[in-house]
Formats: structure tokens, sequence, C-alpha cells
């Protein structure tokens, strides 16, 4: 049932099910969010902007619709930003940067002389 | 300028006051404190009391407590106009601002000089004199060293509020020195109270009113001063420039190098600017003692001809009688072998009046190595009596800053004001403000001052030193006499006779002079010679023969010239069979006869010590370096020696300069005025000798001002000096 | 776009201050301001024509922009700052380079996705001599920021082409002209400077004329290389005037009060 | 975008401003440089009289030993009296009587309007055109004599008898408008009392100075309308005990 | 390969991370093992460049060279010579370097061997 022949973006093509695939990516990244530590602020903002996200994929069955409220873009680019996000996500599980800063600056390095 | 005024200033702080100012303990710094300010008025610059001379300026308070005001019209040396408004301060109680420069200080007087009311004050006499200052920066040739630039970004508003014309002026020919831009002008007229007070000249004024007045001559002439062109120096802003340096650079880009003026005798400081091995120009450098902040127009503008007329190449006379060039390594063995196989009194020297005193004791090493004894300088002095053995009998031994001491002034046989330019500024300067006499036997010449002329007879002479002339009366009641004999009277054949008549007068005027001051033996010298040519005073000081006497009397076989151009020895002078060897850096009067040219260096391309007339030891220093294959002239005998087999035990400058020191201590002695007082024992030995007095009148070689600019070989290889003495002598053409 | 840009902005300082606590934990200094508090937006007048308009509004949300990144990585970045032509930068540590861009790049409020440019930059007196410059454009939400780190001669820097594989010449441009290394770079050599030659030319120490100097010779009848001689002078530019006027007046402003430091920061 | 249009609006009426707004040249149209002409260079024959010379030692005793440099400016006008008006020639003379250099004497020369450096006819025609006179008639006087003479401002007729000028304001507005022909003021003019004035110029007859209207002096027009009565005596007002 | 290993100043927050060898062992590994690829290269760059210089000749330049920077002690400074070094090689070997460029590393073409007597002086410098 594709509303559209073409999303006219280059290698972008368009997506059957748009809202099982973003379900998922969405569902996913919440998951993976989820095993940070509550206070990080990645985890807090994330999960507050992609609940959302998932809350107007749940609600909005009409595909115009749905690519308003998920603005920019069309369905396919919500798509692709969320894969993104899911691969983000897993990597900073890995660097978990909600960890104090490594290292400061040496003295004076930040001024100019 | 203004540079050199905070500098002055800083003189006149008085020395006593730095301990008070430095002490830390409280009971000595109440006493101090009393002590200095005792003939001082205390004034208040920002809530600070400073100390300062009663009858000073409030400028001047200003600058003693560190803080500088902007100012355009007003000039240390010279008298205050305060028409530029520039240096409005406020002063409490006052209820315009001042101008500082005008006013006097008072006890107890509050100045603000960074009281937002001086700042606005500043800031609007900027925008009034930038209203008609034209906008042409990136072509003026001041700019970078421009007051009205400097002050502008540090005074001035950002923006201006005028949208009127311009006002434009046109641009007046004054010489072919001196660029004018007047559209430029601010009318501070500086240069008009430098023509008027410092130069004697006064062609320039202020003409119209308002806002058409203009600086100018009025009538289309050149400004005939000697001095000119230092107009261009205190002009503030871009109206008066330099024709010769007009649109070759910018000040930031130029290398500067401080070194010492040969021209004349008197060793003015200057700074010469180069970029890329070029002179660009020449500007005074500040020395109290010498030239003041002044330099000459030969100076500063004859700096042409060091890149006209040079030699750059060794030559060699050919089988035809031409000269060609060569290498050093065929000159300097040429040279060598004639030096090595002639007679060692066949053997001699001249030296002119541009050579160092390294150069000379090169030359006078060689030429002693080889027995000669015929070493002479091309100026002459006098041989008999105490000849040159009395260093005091050839210096200007009251030194030129003592002027400022004198009240009576007797010049012989000289025109101080194309001699001496900066000689006679100290003179016209005592004139104005010390109420000093000048009185002179010799051509009747304008001095820029009045005198009283004796005549140009000898007799007048004998009459003073006998006590018969009037005039002997007035130097018998002088505190501080002054006798000083120019240097061409020596010239004469009875030089000797002249001499000893003046030491007599000066012997007398001392002998009076010290109880006329009722202080017994105290150091004042009366007898002055005013030589005319920078290396004589070194010359003599190293033991050379005044006069070519010699040679005349011995023709040598081998003849070396070091930059003699005056003509003193011609080739028909010399025996046919003579080789001349010509080291220095012009082809002028000696080079075309000389059989091998060794090209050497001026004195802007070489470390050299000058020893100007007062007997003041100073440094010249390499600016650029000598063009071609010239080479500086100590080296050049050097290596002669080298090559002859009678290498000089020295081969850099410093040993060149122990060696120096080892015959005459005072050459190395930077700066310094070694002073010498033999007067009794000189006149003595005069009277020894007999001398006698004929009837030539005394007279000076440079009469006008056309006779001024091209004197010597650098002068007359200059094209500048030369449009000058066109200007003077034919006034003022569209080209010039 | 920009409208959009502006409702998400609302959303993320919505979320924030509903995060007090934990914002508050995060360290003050964090972010420096780089830039005066004030106000009023000055419109320009017929008397001030010049003046730049200050955008206080753009200002304050990159304000919260930045705040946002440095909540997200805490870890990673040093120091976050507006400059006062309203220009986003993050300062951040030498090691965390990749993690910084790649949050960038695939972050749904940021999607940097595009690298303008990369450069460095020799301060000679600093600890760190080089600053390595990244300069990233959002093209959804038509954003600029600046990501500046720091290196020395003998440090590498994890390249960024795995992230953002435009950063291969620019990386080699880097390497070349500064010397800066930078790790896991799939192809680092010279890319400007000729084969063969010496040193890095951007770097401060680096002689204007060079080391060598490549000419014919005539009798060889090829091209030699020679250690450069200089013919002619080196112009070196004397800015004091011959009559030096009021010293008093030339004295660097960091003499100033410090209260007065940021006023002029703006002013330059 | 709003405020940039608003900015760019603003600079373009700024410059249109600009543009459109002249200011007049500002300049007195004198010159104050000398360039040499025929009639007036350094060697124009000028000598003063001998009663002059006496007039000069009269005017130069006037003033102390060493100040003697001021009475240039009374000398310039014993010259400008004698020669009409101030060649250069005759300024270089005040200067070597003076024994000042040249340039002094320029300086002063150029300052003052009054001295005429540049050829004037027998009768130097200065009318005031100042605002009062201006708003009296000036401008019909000024067409008056120019119809009548056929020259303009700043000319000289060909037989060298008239020369007009506009000058400002002399100090006469109440008997505007004015002109002053040489040393003499002649006010209250209208167009054909200028008229007769020039006749009798040009007959070689004098014309009286002063009012043109009727008036001795600067009396109202009508008759006095205060100070009528006669004058108090002395002691008017004072106190009585006193 | 101008750069001297200019070991930075041990300085708070100033990093210190390895460029590529974790320590010196490591770091004298790689630069024997670049020694060992340019003396093998040495016949092909011969050959390839046309030197008129022989086999030893050329060993000899490469060992002074590398012992030029035998002082170097940190190890990152070695890494990075070593980088260079490689690139060196690479650009050699793949002739991307021209005649002119081996060629200077043997000898100054036209260098003048300056005068220090005064009569040497004088003929030759004008200071």
């Amino acid at each position: 049932m594709a509303s559209k022949l073409t999303t006219g973006l280059v290698g972008l093509a368009v997506e059957a099910h748009p809202h099982k695939k973003l379900k998922i990516l969405y569902e996913t990244i919440l998951k993976v969010v989820s095993t940070m530590p509550a206070s990080a602020g990645y985890r807090k903002f994330t999960e507050e902007n992609i609940k959302q996200r998932l809350s107007a994929v749940n609600t909005t069955p009409d595909l115009n619709q749905l690519e308003e409220k998920l603005r920019p873009g069309q369905l396919e680019e919500a798509i692709e930003l969320a894969k993104s996000e899911l691969s983000l996500a897993k990597n900073l599980v890995r660097w978990k940067p909600w960890e104090p800063l490594i290292s400061e600056p040496p003295e004076g390095q930040w001024e100019w002389p | 300028m203004l540079r050199i005024a905070t500098q002055k200033c800083c003189d006149q702080l008085p020395s006593r006051f730095l301990p008070f100012l430095s002490t830390k303990s409280g009971a000595a710094v109440a006493t101090r404190r009393h002590q200095s300010t005792d003939d001082k008025v205390e004034v208040f610059v920002n809530d600070k009391p400073v100390y300062v001379k009663p009858g000073s300026t409030v400028l001047q308070a200003c600058e003693i407590a560190g803080i500088q005001i902007p100012r355009f019209c007003y000039h240390d040396r010279l008298s205050v106009a305060g028409n530029c408004r520039m240096c409005l301060v406020e002063i409490e109680k006052s209820p315009k601002p001042q101008a500082s420069c005008a006013m006097p200080v008072m006890k107890g007087m509050r100045i603000k000089p960074d009281s937002d009311v001086s700042k606005k004050a500043r800031e609007g006499v900027m925008e009034f004199l930038l209203a008609n200052h034209p906008l042409d920066c990136p072509i003026c040739d001041q700019g970078g060293e421009c007051d009205l630039q400097d002050q502008s970004m540090m005074f001035g508003s950002d923006r201006s509020r005028f949208l009127e014309h311009k006002r434009a002026v046109e641009d007046k020919n004054i010489g072919p020195l001196i660029k004018t831009i007047m559209t430029r002008c601010i009318q501070c007229t500086r240069c008009v109270r430098f023509a008027d007070e410092v130069a004697g000249v006064s062609d320039l004024g202020t003409t119209g009113r308002g806002n058409d007045m203009q600086i100018g001559t009025y009538v289309e002439k050149m400004f005939k001063s000697e001095m000119s062109g230092n107009v261009i120096d205190i002009c503030p802003v871009g109206a008066l420039t330099s024709k010769p340096y007009a649109f070759t650079a910018r000040p930031w880009e130029t290398r500067k190098t401080e070194t010492v003026d040969v021209m004349d005798a008197v060793g003015s400081n200057i700074v010469v600017s180069t970029r890329a091995g070029d002179v660009l120009r020449i500007i005074p450098r500040l020395h109290e003692d010498i030239n003041e902040e002044w330099i000459s127009d030969k100076t500063r503008f004859a700096y042409d001809g060091l890149k006209r007329q040079r030699l750059t190449q060794p030559m060699l006379r050919n089988k035809q009688g031409q000269l060609v060039t060569c290498l050093w390594e065929d000159a300097l063995p040429f040279v060598a072998e004639k030096l090595s196989t002639t007679e060692g009194s066949k053997v001699a020297g001249i030296v002119g009046g541009f050579a160092d005193a390294e150069s000379l004791i090169c030359l006078k090493d060689l030429l002693n190595h080889v027995d000669s004894e015929g070493l002479c300088t091309e100026e002459l002095f006098i041989t008999d009596g105490a000849g040159t053995d009395l260093r005091s009998n050839y210096l200007l031994n009251t030194t030129i800053a003592g002027v400022e001491e004198a009240d009576l002034v007797l010049l012989i046989g000289t025109n101080p004001r194309f001699e001496a330019p900066l000689f006679n500024a100290r003179l016209r300067k005592s004139w104005i403000h010390n109420e000093l006499e000048v009185a002179l036997v010799g051509s009747k010449v304008d001095l820029t001052y009045s005198y009283e002329h004796l005549g140009d007879s000898t007799t007048t002479l004998k009459q003073i030193a006998d006590g018969t002339h009037p005039f002997s009366k007035r130097l018998k009641d002088a505190k501080n006499p002054m006798v000083v004999v120019g240097s061409e009277v020596f010239s004469r054949e009875d030089a000797f006779g002249v001499h000893a008549a003046v030491s007599a007068i000066a012997q007398n005027a001392t002998v009076t002079s010290q109880t006329n001051r009722g202080d017994g033996g105290a150091d004042w010298k009366v007898l002055n010679i005013l030589h005319k040519v920078a290396s004589q005073v070194a010359a003599l000081d190293l033991g050379y023969k005044p006069g070519v006497d010699h040679i005349r009397k011995n023709p040598p076989s081998l003849l070396f010239i070091l930059g003699a151009d005056g003509g003193a020895v011609t080739r028909e002078d010399l025996p046919k069979d003579c080789c001349v060897v010509y080291i220095g850096s012009h082809g002028d009067v000696s080079a075309p006869f000389a059989d091998v040219i060794l090209p050497g260096a001026a004195y802007t391309e070489k470390p050299g010590t000058y020893v100007n007339t007062e007997g003041r030891a100073q440094q010249t220093q390499a600016a650029v370096s000598p063009p071609g294959s010239a080479r500086e002239d100590w080296k050049i005998i050097r290596a002669l020696s080298e090559i002859s087999g009678m290498t000089l035990p020295y081969d850099d400058l410093e040993g060149v300069r122990s060696r120096m020191s080892e015959v005459s201590p005072n050459l190395t002695r930077y700066d310094a005025v070694e002073s010498a007082n033999y007067f009794k024992q000189a006149a003595e030995l005069a009277k020894l000798a007999k001398p006698q007095l004929v009837s030539k009148p005394l007279q000076s070689s440079q009469l006008s001002l056309a006779d001024f600019y091209m004197t010597d070989s650098i002068s007359r290889a200059s094209k500048t000096m030369a449009k000058c003495v066109k200007a003077a002598n034919e006034g003022l053409t569209p080209d010039l | 776009m920009s409208r959009l840009f502006r409702s998400l902005w609302r959303r993320s300082t919505t979320l924030r201050y509903s995060n007090r606590p934990i914002a508050s934990a995060l360290q003050p200094c964090l972010l420096r301001r780089n830039y005066t508090n004030e106000t009023e937006v000055i419109a320009p007048t017929e008397q001030i024509p010049a003046v730049r308009a200050s955008a206080e509004v753009v200002k304050q949300q990159l304000v919260e922009f930045g705040d946002y990144i440095a909540q997200c990585l805490p870890k990673f970045i040093q120091q976050v700052q507006v400059t006062f032509t309203n220009e986003l930068e993050l300062l951040i540590t030498p090691d965390s380079v990749i993690p910084v861009c790649t949050f960038l790049r695939d972050n749904h409020l940021c999607q940097f996705t595009n690298l303008v440019d990369l450069t460095a930059v020799d301060v000679p007196t600093r600890p760190c001599r080089f600053e390595v410059v990244y300069n990233f454009l959002s093209i959804p939400y038509n954003q600029r920021i600046r990501v500046k780190t720091y290196t020395n001669e003998v440090t590498a820097i994890d390249s960024i082409c795995q992230v953002h594989p435009g950063a291969n010449w620019y990386e080699r441009e880097v390497w070349d002209m500064y010397g800066v290394f930078f790790r896991h770079h799939p192809d680092l050599r010279r890319i400007l400077t000729d084969y063969g030659f010496d040193g890095h030319p951007f770097r401060k120490d680096f002689p204007l004329s060079g080391y060598y100097e490549v000419r014919y010779d005539d009798e060889l009848q090829r091209i030699v290389r020679d250690p450069v001689e200089l013919a002619q002078e080196f112009r070196k530019f004397d800015l004091k005037t011959p009559w030096e006027v009021f010293p008093n007046y030339r004295k660097t402003p960091e003499i100033e009060a410090p209260a007065t430091e940021s006023s002029t920061e703006e002013k330059k | 975008m709003l405020a940039s249009a608003k900015q760019m609006l603003s600079v373009l009426v700024r410059q249109n401003v600009r543009s459109i707004h002249k200011s007049a040249a500002v300049s007195s149209g004198a010159i104050f440089n000398h360039t040499d002409t025929p009639e007036n260079n350094a060697n124009t024959p000028f000598d003063f009289t001998p009663e002059n010379y006496k007039r000069i030692d009269a005017i130069m005793a006037n003033y102390p030993e060493g100040h003697k440099v001021a009475a240039v400016m009374p000398i310039l006008d014993v010259a400008q009296r004698q020669h009409g008006w101030l060649p250069i020639s005759a300024m270089n003379k005040v200067a070597s009587v003076l024994e000042v250099p040249p340039m002094r004497v320029y300086e002063v020369a150029t300052f003052y309007t009054m001295y005429n450096r540049n050829p004037v006819g027998k009768y130097h025609l200065q009318l005031c055109t100042t605002t009062p006179c201006m708003l009296c008639g000036s401008d019909a006087i000024l067409k008056t004599i120019q119809d009548k003479l056929g020259i303009k401002v700043g000319e000289t007729t060909k037989d060298k008898m008239f020369t007009l000028m506009e000058v400002e304001c002399l100090g006469a507005c109440v008997n505007a408008p004015m002109i002053q022909i040489n040393d003499f003021y002649y006010e209250d003019l209208k167009p054909s009392d200028m008229e007769e004035i020039l006749d009798d110029l040009k007959a070689g007859r004098t014309p009286r100075a002063g009012p043109r209207s009727g008036r001795f002096a600067c009396e109202p027009l009508g008759g006095l309308t205060s100070l009528t009565e006669t004058p108090t005596g002395p002691g008017f007002g004072v106190r009585d005990d006193l | 390969m101008s750069t001297a290993g200019r070991i930075s100043q041990v300085m708070k927050g100033v990093p210190m991370k390895p460029v590529m060898s974790a320590n010196p062992v490591e770091a004298r590994r790689r630069v024997l093992t670049l020694y060992k690829q340019w003396y093998r290269a040495t016949p092909k760059i011969i050959e390839k460049f046309q030197l008129p210089y022989t086999v030893e000749k050329v060993h000899n330049r490469i060992r002074e060279e590398f012992m030029k920077n035998s002082h170097v002690r940190d190890v990152r400074a070695i890494d990075l010579l070593v980088i260079k070094g490689q690139m060196d090689l690479q650009e050699t070997i793949k002739m991307w370097k021209q005649p002119c460029h081996i060629k200077s590393y043997f000898h100054q073409e036209t260098a003048v061997e300056v005068p220090t007597d005064f009569l040497g002086k004088f003929f030759t410098q004008k200071h």
C-alpha cells in the first residue's frame, strides 16, 4: 500500500511498511538506551525524543500525517535517521559518554597568546 | 620630534630630583623634598603633585608627570605659537580648557589632562583639523610618520560630521628640495617659525585670513636656506615633504642605521634609511652638543651622489693610456710590486676629506713601513711654530654647545653659514637668546644675523692683536669671548702669520676674560679653528702633515691618493713616471689621472671613525654594502700590505681600532671631547718662528648659497645638489 | 526549516529543565558564554549605521543547544562557547574526536552530516601547539558547529575518515602542512608539497623562504636542488615612526582591569 | 531579514541625502598668492613721494624704538593712497622702509581686505549686500550699477574709472542699502540715487556723502519717537540731600 | 627527515599517547625494519634513477641518514620519523621523486668553499 512511487532521493527506496520498521527501530533504540545509567544526559534526552516519536508512530496510522509529525523529511529518511541513532546508541554504550571528563586541557591551552 | 621633546624634558628634570624619588627612608625624603622644592612650583597633574620650574608651561609640567599632551604647533626648539589648539587641557577653576603649550604654571594649579573635558576638547579640535585635511594618506609621503595620522588615531573621533567640501590650496614651488602639498597644511606655522628663528631666512609666512589662510612665500621663490630641509621633519603633516624622496618608500619598510655625517667637519648625527641596499634618505638624529635636531641640506640631500659617479671596479691604466677595469687580484699585485720596488722616500700619500681614521692609520702604517714620511692631508694647516703638535692648536676648543655660553664671537676668514651650517645655527641661537655679539674679519657675507664687519684686511687682525683697534676694547670687556678661525685662512701663504696673530688675540682675550669672570683659571678656551672637512682632525691627530707642500718639494714616484678630490695635487705637479694610486669612492677630480684605481667605500658603507672639528670622535655605521667590488678603504690597504709582504699586524676592525688608540687614544673614546689646553705654549712657540703677514684680504670661498651645495666629491656627483645650484643661481623653473 | 529547528529546541529545553537536578550536577564551568549579557537589540540608526544588531534570540538558542551536547557528552567536552559572531564551538579532548563527530552526525537533534572543513592552527606558545579545527554543517537544521581539539608534534589524532570519508584529503593536507599525524588514516601521505620537500610549511617556525630552492643549472644541464640562499634582502617592517610619539598611548590593552575584558573582547 | 532590509534602505537614503546635499564652496574668492602680471610685478615702478616720506617719518615716530614694524599698516595705507592700489613692488618698498623681511609685509597686506593687491579703478564701489542691505534693496542698487556701467561684480570699467565689488557688512545697516565709494559712505540709496551718484562721479563732481533720504545721520526716518523732550540738566534724578 | 624528536615537556593534560609503538623495543624493531627495506631497495633505486654511485655508497648514505637521528629517544618521535622514512621510501621506489631529489642527498653541487683568511675574504666578500 505504498502511497508513492519514489522518495525522490537517490539510493533511498520507498519503504513498504514504515510503521513497522520505525516501531522496531525506536523500540530497539529505547532498549539500548535503557542499558545506560538513568542519570546519563543522552539517555534522558533520547528517551524523551524517541518516546515522542514512537507514540506518534503508534497513534498515527495515516502515512502523511505521520510524516508531518516526524519532520523533517519523509518517513524513509526518518528510518535512516533512526538507524543511525541506533548505531550511535550502541556505540555510546561502548564509549560511555556520561562518565566525567577524561582529561582537562593543559593550562592555557585555549587561551590566545 | 615629540620623542625628542620628551627626552629633553627628562633631561631638564634636575638630577637631585631623582634621589628624592628613589629614597626609601622617610626622614631623608622629608629633607630632600624640602631642598628640591625650594625653587620649584608645585602643581597637580591628575591629582599627583609635580614640582616644576616656575615659568615652565602646563605642557612641560604634564610631561614631567609622564603624561604627554598631543600637539601640532608646539615644538621644543621654536617659539610658542599656541594656534593649533590640540594641546587643550582642563585646568581646575578655569572656565574653558587652556592651551597647555602657552599656559605658564601657577602655584597649586590642578591640571586634568585625562579628564572628559580635555578629551572632548581634543576630539573637537581634531575634528576641525580634519575638516579641511584631505584623505590622501595612501598617496602621502608622510604616511606612517605623520603626527596628524597618529594623533587622530589616538585622540580623534572615528567619523566625521562634515558634509561640506574641503578647502583646496594651490601648491607652492619653493625649490628643488621641498615638495609642498599645501592642501594638507594645518597651519601650525612650525615651518614659518623655523625659517624665522632657526634658519634666519624669513621667506615663509602666512597669507590670507580665516579659512583661506595659507602658508607660503606669497611670491614664487626658493626657500633660500642652507637648512631648509629641516622643515620637512618639523612639519607634522605631509604638507612639506622631501622632493628627492617623494614616493620612494614608507618609513616602516626602511632599515634605519644611526650614523654620522661627514659632509662637513661638524659631524652631525644622522639616521640613514635604507631598503634593499639603497640609501633612500637621511634624517637627523638628536645630539644636543652637535646638531640638536637639525642637519644641513647638503647632509640631508647629497645622498644621491652616493649612487652616481661611483668607482665600482678596480682599474688599471693600459698601454694605450686608458683606464680599464680589472680584478682585485690584478690591481693589488701591480701596486704591491710598485710599492716594494720604489724607494721609501719616493712614496707619498695624500688623504682627502672623507678618509676615516681607520684607513688613515693603515695608510700611515704602510707608508711608514717603507720608510716614507710623505703623508699629507689635502687640507692645509700651519706647520711652523707649534704647528699640529699641540692639539689645542687645531680644534674648535670651545665646543659647539659652548657657543651658548659665549658673549662675544670674533670670526676670522670664515663664513660659518656655509662651512658649518649647524655651528652657524648655534651662533644664531645665541644671538637671539643670549644677546651674543658677533664680529667678522673677512668677506662680508649674510650670516642670517647681524654682526659687526671689521673689514677683510690682515692689518685689522694686527691692530686687534696690538690692542689698537676699537674692537680690542670690546674683546677686553668680554666675559666669554670666542675667536673662530676658518680653515681657509691656512691656504694663504701667510697662514702662520694669521694664526699667530689670532693666537695672540685669543691669548690676550683668555687673560682678560678670566679677570672679567673673576674665576682665575677657569676652563674657558678662546681660540677655535673651524675645519671644513671631516677627516682633518683625525689626520692631524694621527700625525699627518697638513698640506701638500712636502709632495711638491719631494716629487714622488708612487703616490697614494686616499679620496683626495680637492684638486690640491694635479698631474702637472707630479713627475711623468709617477704611479698614482687612487683609493676612494668617486670618480671625481683625482681618479681620472690615476694609474690604478682601487674602489673604496663611502661613509654610509663602512664603519669608520671621524673626529669632528671639536675633537669629538664619532663612528659611522655601514648602512649598505659598497657597490660592485668596492671594499672598505682600510681593508684595501691591509690587503695591499699583505700582498707586498709587509703585512700590517691587524686584520679586523678591533685590531685597527686598538692600533688607532695606541697612536691617539682619543680616537676610540667615542662621543667624548678630549679637551686640550696648550694655548700659552703655542703662542710662545709661534713667537719664536717670527710670523709674517701679507696684505692680501682674508676671503672665504663660499659666499652665496649657490657655493654651498657642491663642495666635495659626493655633493658634486649629486643631481639634487646640482638642481639646488641651478635654482639658487637662476631662480626657479617648473622642472626643479 | 529554522522554525522547526526552533520548535525542536524548545522541546529540548523543556526536557532539560524538567531534569534540573542532573543539569545542575554537571560541571558549572562547562559552558563558557563568550559574550556580553546585553538584552537590548540595537537597531541601526542614522547616527550609528554600522552597529551589528546583536541577535540575542539566536545566541540563546545556541547556548541551549551547546548545553544539550555538553550534557550528552560530558566525558568528551571540555568547554562549549558561543563566539561574539554567534558561532557555536565545542572544545573537546584530543582522544574523543571520533565519538563527538559520530554523535554530531548521527543524533536526531544534530545531524551534522556535512564536514565543511578540517584544518589546524599553529600556536607555538601553547602547551600543545596545534589546534585542530573541524567545521560541520547540519543541512536539515541549517546550523553550523565548530569542533576544536589540540595536539602536539608527536601525538597522533584519530582520523575521522571512518565517520566522514570526506576528511581524507583534509587530513592529508593537515599532515602535509602542519605535521599532525592522523591515526588510522587510510592513505596518509603528502598532498600539496613536492616530493622530497622538507618540513611542514604552515608551522610558525618554518622559515618563509623554505629550506631548499630548485633551479635549472646550466653547467650540469639539469635541475639542481640547493639550500636556500637569499639573493634579496629580507624585508622586515619597522612600524615605529622615526619620531616616536606618545608611547604612553601605545600600551597594550592587557593592562586594563579585568572588569572591562568582556567589552574589549566584543569590540574585536 | 526585515532588519537588514531596513538597514539597507536607510543606507540608500543616506546616500541620497549625501548626493543631494550641496554646500557652497567655502572661499572668499581672494587669492593669496602673487602671480606676476604686466602691471603688477617686482619691477613695477614705485617709490614714495617726498611728502609721503615725510608722512612716513611722522608715522614711524609714533612708535618706540625697536617697534617700528608696527607702522606697517599706516605705511601700507600711504602706499595705497599714493598708487591707488598695492603692487608687489610697493609692498617690497614698505618692507625696505621698515627694514623687515618682505614676507612680514605680505602677511599683513593679505590679511586685510582693504588693501587692494590688484588694480582698482579710480572709484572703488564697494556695495554692501549683507542681509539688512539686501532686505532693503541692495539687489536693485547692484543691478543699477551693473546696467549703468556695464560691468559685473569684480570687474573694472574699460576707462579704469570704476571697480565694482560686493562686500560684507560695512556697519551702516541702519542706513541700508549703502555703498562705499573710496572713503565715503553713500546711504539710504534708491536706484535713482545711485544713478545720480554715478553720473556725478563720471562728470568729475564729488557727490555729497551720507544718507540720501534726507536724514541727517541714523535717526528714525519718521522723526524721533523717544527722547523728544528737552534734555534734563545736571543733577537730574539725584537725591536732594547730596 | 629534519624533524628531530622534540620531546615535549611533560605537562598536566598534555597527551602522551603513543603513535604506533608502545615501547622502545617495538620502536627499534620498526626502525630496523625500515632500514632493511631501504637496504633492500637500494639496487633497484640505483637502477631506476641511473645513479652513478655504487651500492655501498648508497648504503653508507642511508646509514648516515639513519644515524643522524640516532639521538632521538622519544618513542613517538621515532615513530614519526619512521613514518616519514616510509613515505620517503615509497616516493623513491615509486619514482615520484626526481633524480635531483636523490642526488641532492649525495653532494651539494654548487656549494662554494668559504675562505677564512683575510686576503681570501677580501677577494670574495664585501664584509
